[in-house]
């Protein structure tokens, strides 16, 4: 699974992205946050707060409870502040 | 269809108003948003902006489409810059041309608003001092803005 | 103080923008709303706009201050255009600037709302045929329009 | 008093402007009005309905029962359709 990261979620986490083979029973993104943050403090300090990082599965918002099924890539990111 | 354009370079909102205008009889009005880049009372000396390639151009036309699906319009075109941008400078052009003029006021402002908490970017303070500063956060205004259009 | 300009030219909104942007920090945002003479489906040869000199200029910039003192700008402009005007050529620019975008969205769509039921202008159609046509008549919506700002 | 006319106000009167001596008693634009009326059939025809007409005293909107004590130049005209 293809995993990229931006602003300072990927300053905390370390690196601009990363391919990952996710153990079974890892089925949203909900899940795989908690995963993550068990991965290691650079995860864990990425998602302190997991309520603020935003999501998207191939281009698209979601929320936690979203099914990564079938993604081709997931993104981390802080809100938004474009514009 | 909306014209949607990521880059790095400056833009041109006269040029690209006469895109959307030339030759035509039935666009009554257009309006025309840039936002530019604040110094913040001469704190800062450029504002950084990171984006998501591939999901800021498919948001953008995801919010677009939206737009276009509510109001009528005869032409919309959305322009955003990444990377360095100075104080003074433009960051966005959103651009509505319609036959009336609410419609293209409208539509700009709800471009605008989902633009802010909805497009993939990020800015980040550059310093006076040489130094880079803290990504800047998300305001809840910007939400309460998103959140009236429904 | 507002930039008030009623003339038969045509005018620049580039020009105008980077006379309120240029070489300033604290401008975030500007909207520029242009409104354009329509065919009518191609009935129209052009518009003719009638107005009353010094009482146009002096109720424009009525409006403007109403404006300034409801929204923090940076600059207001307004140029409006009499004579003939062709289709796809350009009526009437409001341009606002603000540290804001939402102050700027507002006082343009306010100073719209205005200036088409406030300001003395009035437009005659020319036909295809080269016939004078009817006067416009004021619409109801426009009314509407203006009253929502209390 | 000079009096000034618009849009299709002036094509019923049939004149730009005028300056008129006004007789005693005439105090609001309402009274002008009427006075004008009894004038002849152009004024008639250009406020024949009076509540579309629009006036102005000294460049500023005024409504009927406004005084003209006092006014240089008073305007009728239409209703607005600039912008």
């Amino acid at each position: 699974m293809k995993l990229v990261y931006f602003a300072w979620v990927r300053e905390r986490v370390g690196k601009t992205e990363e391919t990952l083979d996710l153990p079974d029973g890892i089925a949203t993104i909900a899940d795989l946050v908690r995963w993550l943050k068990s991965k290691g403090e650079e995860y864990e300090y990425a998602f302190e707060n997991e309520a603020v990082v935003r999501a998207a599965v191939d281009h698209v918002h979601v929320k936690p409870e979203a099914s990564i099924a079938g993604a081709r890539e997931i993104a981390f990111f802080p809100p938004m502040t474009g514009g | 269809m909306a014209t949607i354009r990521i880059q790095a370079e400056p833009f041109d909102p006269a040029a690209e108003t006469a895109v959307l205008t030339g030759g035509r009889g039935d666009v009554g009005a257009t309006v025309a948003f840039t936002g530019f880049c604040r110094d913040e009372g001469g704190r800062l000396s450029a504002l950084e902006l990171e984006h998501y390639p591939g999901m800021a151009e498919a948001e953008i036309a995801r919010i677009a489409g939206e737009a276009q699906a509510r109001w009528s319009l005869s032409g919309l075109t959305v322009i955003h810059r990444h990377g360095l941008i100075r104080p003074g400078e433009p960051i966005v052009l959103v651009l509505a041309a319609s036959a009336h003029r609410r419609a293209a006021f409208e539509a700009a402002e709800f471009m605008m608003d989902y633009l802010k908490t909805r497009a993939p970017f990020w800015k980040r303070e550059h310093l006076k001092d040489g130094t880079a500063g803290a990504w800047v956060e998300a305001k809840e205004s910007d939400d309460a803005a998103t959140e009236r259009w429904g």
